[in-house]
């Protein structure tokens, strides 16, 4: 049967089967119950599973986190739900001191098998405070997992992966392309491993990393590029930490070049991580300096100035054209 | 009147005009003349037409998100209103009838819903902050707001705003908390409109009312009909004079109820029941009011309409002199974080710029 | 006993035995044998000599920073004792009497103030939470914990800790708000020693006492006389009893004193008087259930010296027996990070491995 | 007058020279009124300039960082203390969604010319939340300065030049060398200007950047190497956001080597981004792999452990031969 799905309805999907395989998955957070989210990704879950397993809860995001760690450790897997990544700050003090830790506090008596989703990246016309990209704040915070999807097969099979996974994941959702595009995906469950990356493309001139929503703005500019004749391999990092650093030592090996490309801020963002290792490991191999192209070192603008923030197709084809021309 | 006349924790309401717009407590009508009052009919009329004009350009693709206040009219007027120039507002993100009475400029408020960040920035002597997105951190400002005030030695209060869902913020918590233990000259209301998006104040908190939560900070709190514009002002002019004395905050609960969707984006039907909205429609704050200045004779028919007329021509005028005038200037995504732009910041700028032009 | 006797609004506060070791409310002494009540002195004897070795350790340079219960052995090792097997523990960090009425084993604890994190692994079967420095963070695990019972249908219940600081934090209000919604089948105690450091319970909060905030999450609240170990077990066994009926939570205000400083790095003489702490020695919990125990002839002081001789050697023993046996393995900093070490975590200790080892 | 102070004196010098140059400035945060702040910063403040202006407060993290901003806003220009860097968590919200944007969200009506101190770092054998070094977090976020100083000269003066900052400052202090030495130093107020690194040592072989408490341990090490015939040029960073990006730009196209050390974890540490600025800048100039040395990227260990997280002189002195030998 045929089973064509947007990513949110992927990620819809992938907690439908969750509960119903695992009666320990739980799921709840601001307006996630009656109403199924205000992206609709938790739609049907209290219609099929029950008030107790998918609910609404008042509003404060340190008590949904927190009582997410104390039900952790009492045996379930909880899925909450940040509305957005821009609130998840309130419960940023529960993710860093006991989310990420509790492990290693107690030498691995209580592990946290639970997974804290949000929408997250601009693009969509929003308020302030529901535009921004901030993988890079967790990502640094050991005993975290982060993942970011692309597609909605990977959507599915990586929140499966992650609420199935012993540890903490924040699994960040780009809420750009929520309903860009479908998908035939299976309609039972799949797993796709966390910490594995996705080679898009293969290529020979340069590589570009890039995750979320940026995936496909960057495969446009691959195919903007690729009538230049200029060959590109494309990886999908997918999970943001801990980061499969052999998919693009690799490929830097093989090209020579290399382009990060994301939406968050430059400073401080995964790309310095990346261009850091590829320094450690394929320092050698370099041909031109690896380079970042990604949001500015500012507040993500309101609607009307949005369109200059994020790295536009015409901008990346630019940028790796420069870069092979270096 | 006196706040603890009404006590929270016998679940005591204050309400000055009932439903129907009669007079309950006679000795408690404020003594504001006819002008005073065809300025917070007047108001609220005009709140009403900016939501709904709003919710039409919206619906032509000519609008951004909004949240009306639909419903919220009295609450935001009636105690927006007892503030002196002087005074401090610091809104949570739904509070067009406060910002109206503070005087903030329409064309502001429709930018900053229309998505430019120069909404935000107020006329001189405006003292009204910018809308504050993340729920309850802005009550912390307010407090703040007030010991700074108290440490400067001058009269001035503060006005802050919350939700229902806000309540159950930590940030509520230790901002009340503060404000009363440092004594901040801060009134703090919270406009329980009953939802929190599609979240019923009923999951929020088991505590019958929200006004009896100020006992556990130490502070008079008291439980208004949100919908009743004399009691809003009343209570709220009582706490403001008493912070002004220097006696401390106040926490008031406005029972009231969001007429409307949360904002544009939300479908109220998915949660709530046409049968509850149409008795709240009944209890409307405009009719209410409008019935009670007709009776004493300070409006008719006529003059509603006129108004009406007038207020939704100037509300189209404004809408129209930003709709096609206001993209972000580029510089000014860069401009505004630092007194001083850094060299990186500058660099990112004028990268961006050259691609624009078609190349270093 | 029952908690709506005593009205925290009316700063009505429980007490059975008063500061002379005197029944004051005769029906209200536990049914509790002759072993039982040797057991609970005891321990409160034991978190004595632990907390004095430990100091004296400290000054000898022995251990590190360590924080002392002394004066609160009655409020922690009296609640504590109402729990069941099954029941969960969830502390703050100065919670001794509790971890050792839960079965803690102290060379544990003292691992713990050593520096070593195998401190907080429990042994199998001890259902208590590592120490949450973060202060108040603990009570949201607390809720979440209760949560998981009722989604499980597990009748066991949570008994939480935190002091009178922590209950400014916005932690506190939420876990307190979460667990009302949610009847969650948790105790709060506020330890409330009257200090956070060198922070007044007066500059806390104005509310007159802790137990009536309770108020505001629409769950009863008693203060209880923490001094007193029959009030405390008393009133913990009672919301113990509520909350596994599904009747939910109940916070409980221990009133008490710290005797001693914050921690071992603390000067307490800069921010208090002698005379205060004098005072408070007199309703030493450990004098005044010694008192109760002799008066009643359940032990004598033969009894005492000998216990606290026999504890005195335990303690050392155990203190001597980590105390050159305990520098973290150098694998243990990475392997607990995750279930499976990250290729990353790996290579780190793979190259300062090679360091140690002198070269690549 | 002979005017010899530790940082922790220098740092409390500025507080009191601040206060009394200037009646807007207010101190407050836990513990910091009667007693003085744990670990002394504050001490005589309130007998001084009274308990209006140094005062207690509840304990609570984003009220105190909170209550800034309203007082920030309204005249005055509040210096508060996180306790520990590691309790700044539950501030962070108001960090990142009000301290860092108010001024853009404004645009420009309102400033923040506040300062938030903390101790942070490791190696004083502390309980856990005690010991760790986040600065990479907060200097991510545009809208915020963040700033360490490394010597009793420099904390005063810079921590003089952050409260006189019409933006909001981060001043993290290193509390490892809070009482480590002390310095001659003037005791009036002087400024030292944010945004300025300082070359502590020239030399030809390699760049060393670093600051706070690492700083001591570079000068160790280098002196190790030196015997061996390694000259090292050092720069203490001093603002970790905004970057003087210019002072090791220039001192790699000197040297053409670069080594970072700090005590932070080493993913997404501020070494990250300085790597990748380098290789934006000075790429042609590299003789070796840009490299870090840093903490680990787990959780800082409780005492019986931490002798091997902070990267110690040897361990620094073996890399810069490493990275010599290339
Ligand atoms: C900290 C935070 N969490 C979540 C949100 C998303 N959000 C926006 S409005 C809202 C509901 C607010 O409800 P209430 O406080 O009752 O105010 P109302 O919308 O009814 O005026 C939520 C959850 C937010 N803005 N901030
Ligand atoms: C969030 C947080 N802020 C600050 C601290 C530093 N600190 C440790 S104990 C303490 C005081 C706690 O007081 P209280 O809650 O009354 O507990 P008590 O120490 O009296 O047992 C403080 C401020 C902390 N551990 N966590
Ligand atoms: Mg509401
Ligand atoms: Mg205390």
């Amino acid at each position: 049967m045929a089973n064509t799905l947007s990513i949110i309805q992927a990620i819809n999907q992938a907690l439908m089967n969750e509960m119903k395989n695992d009666d320990t998955v739980v799921v709840y957070g601001e307006d996630v119950g009656v109403e199924g989210g205000v992206f609709r990704a938790t739609v049907d879950l209290q219609k099929t599973y029950g008030k107790e397993r998918a609910f609404d809860t008042p509003l404060a995001e340190s008590a949904i986190v927190g009582t997410a760690v104390g039900m952790a450790i009492n045996g379930l897997k909880p899925v909450v739900e940040m509305q957005f990544s821009g609130f998840s700050y309130p419960a940023f003090n529960q993710i860093i001191s006991h989310v990420a830790r509790m492990r290693n506090r107690s030498r691995g008596q209580y592990n946290l098998p639970m997974v804290i989703r949000a929408p997250y990246g601009g693009g969509i016309r929003a308020l302030e405070h529901h535009s921004e990209s901030t993988e890079a704040l967790y990502a640094q915070i050991p005993g975290l997992k982060v993942v970011i999807p692309s597609t909605p097969y990977d959507a599915k099979g990586l929140l499966i992966a992650a609420i199935r996974d012993p540890d903490p994941v924040l699994f960040w959702e780009p809420k750009r392309i929520y309903r860009a595009f479908k998908q035939e995906i299976p309609e039972e469950a799949y797993e796709i491993p966390l910490g594995k990356a996705k080679i898009l493309q293969e290529g020979e001139d340069i590589t570009i990393v890039t995750w979320g929503a940026m995936v496909p703005d960057v495969q446009k500019a691959v195919k903007m590029v690729q009538d230049k004749g200029i060959s590109t391999e494309v990886i999908d990092l997918r999970t943001i930490s801990p980061m499969d650093r052999e998919s693009f030592i690799q490929s830097v090996k093989k090209t020579g070049r290399i382009l990060v490309v994301h939406e968050a801020p430059k400073t401080l963002g995964v790309g310095a991580e990346i261009i850091s290792i590829v320094n450690e490991k394929a320092f050698l191999h370099l041909e031109a300096p690896p380079t970042r192209l990604t949001g500015f070192d500012t507040t993500f603008p309101l609607p009307r100035g949005e369109k200059h923030y994020i790295p536009s197709p015409e901008r990346i084809a630019k940028t790796i054209e420069d870069i092979v021309k270096y | 009147m006196r706040l603890e006349d009404y006590n929270p924790m016998k679940n005591e309401m204050y309400q000055v005009i009932d439903p129907s717009g009669k007079a309950k407590e006679k000795d408690h009508i404020p003594d504001l003349d006819d002008e005073q009052l065809k300025y917070l009919f007047r108001t609220m009329l005009y709140t009403r037409t900016i939501d709904e004009k709003a919710l039409s350009y919206q619906r032509q693709g000519r609008m951004l998100t909004y949240a009306p206040n639909l419903g919220q009219e009295a609450a935001q007027v009636g105690s927006a209103y007892s503030l002196d120039k002087e005074d401090w507002l610091v809104p949570a993100f739904r509070e067009l009838g406060a910002w109206l009475v503070r005087g903030v400029p329409l064309k502001n408020i429709y930018l900053y819903w229309y998505g430019n960040e120069w909404g935000s920035h107020m006329p001189d002597g405006v003292k009204v902050l910018p809308v504050s997105v993340p729920i309850a951190s802005q009550l912390q400002h307010a407090t703040g707001i007030g010991m700074a005030n108290n440490i400067k030695n001058e009269k001035n209060v503060v006005l802050t705003y919350v939700g229902d869902g806000g309540t159950s913020h930590g940030d509520f918590h230790e901002a009340l908390n503060f404000a009363s233990v440092f004594k901040s000259p801060v009134v703090f209301i919270v406009q329980n409109n009953q939802y929190a998006i599609s979240t019923s104040r009923k999951v929020q908190t088991l505590s019958e009312n929200i006004a009896l939560k100020a006992t556990a900070y130490g502070m008079p709190g008291i439980l208004v009909d949100g919908n009743d514009i004399f009691a809003m002002y009343n209570a709220t002019k009582t706490a403001v004079d008493r912070a002004r004395k220097g006696e401390g905050p106040t926490l008031i609960e406005a029972y009231t109820y969001r007429l409307g969707a949360h904002t544009t984006s939300d479908d109220p039907t998915k949660y709530r029941d046409d049968a509850e909205v149409e008795e709240w429609r009944k209890k409307d704050p405009i009719l209410r009011f409008g019935e009670y200045l007709k009776e004493n004779n300070v409006v008719d028919d006529e003059w509603i309409e006129e108004t009406k007329k007038e207020l939704g021509e100037e509300v189209k005028k404004t809408f129209e002199s930003i709709e096609d005038n206001s993209d972000t200037e580029l510089e000014d995504i860069f401009k505004y974080h630092f007194e001083k732009m850094p060299a990186q910041l500058q660099e990112q700028l004028d990268e961006y710029r050259s691609f624009l032009e078609g190349g270093k």
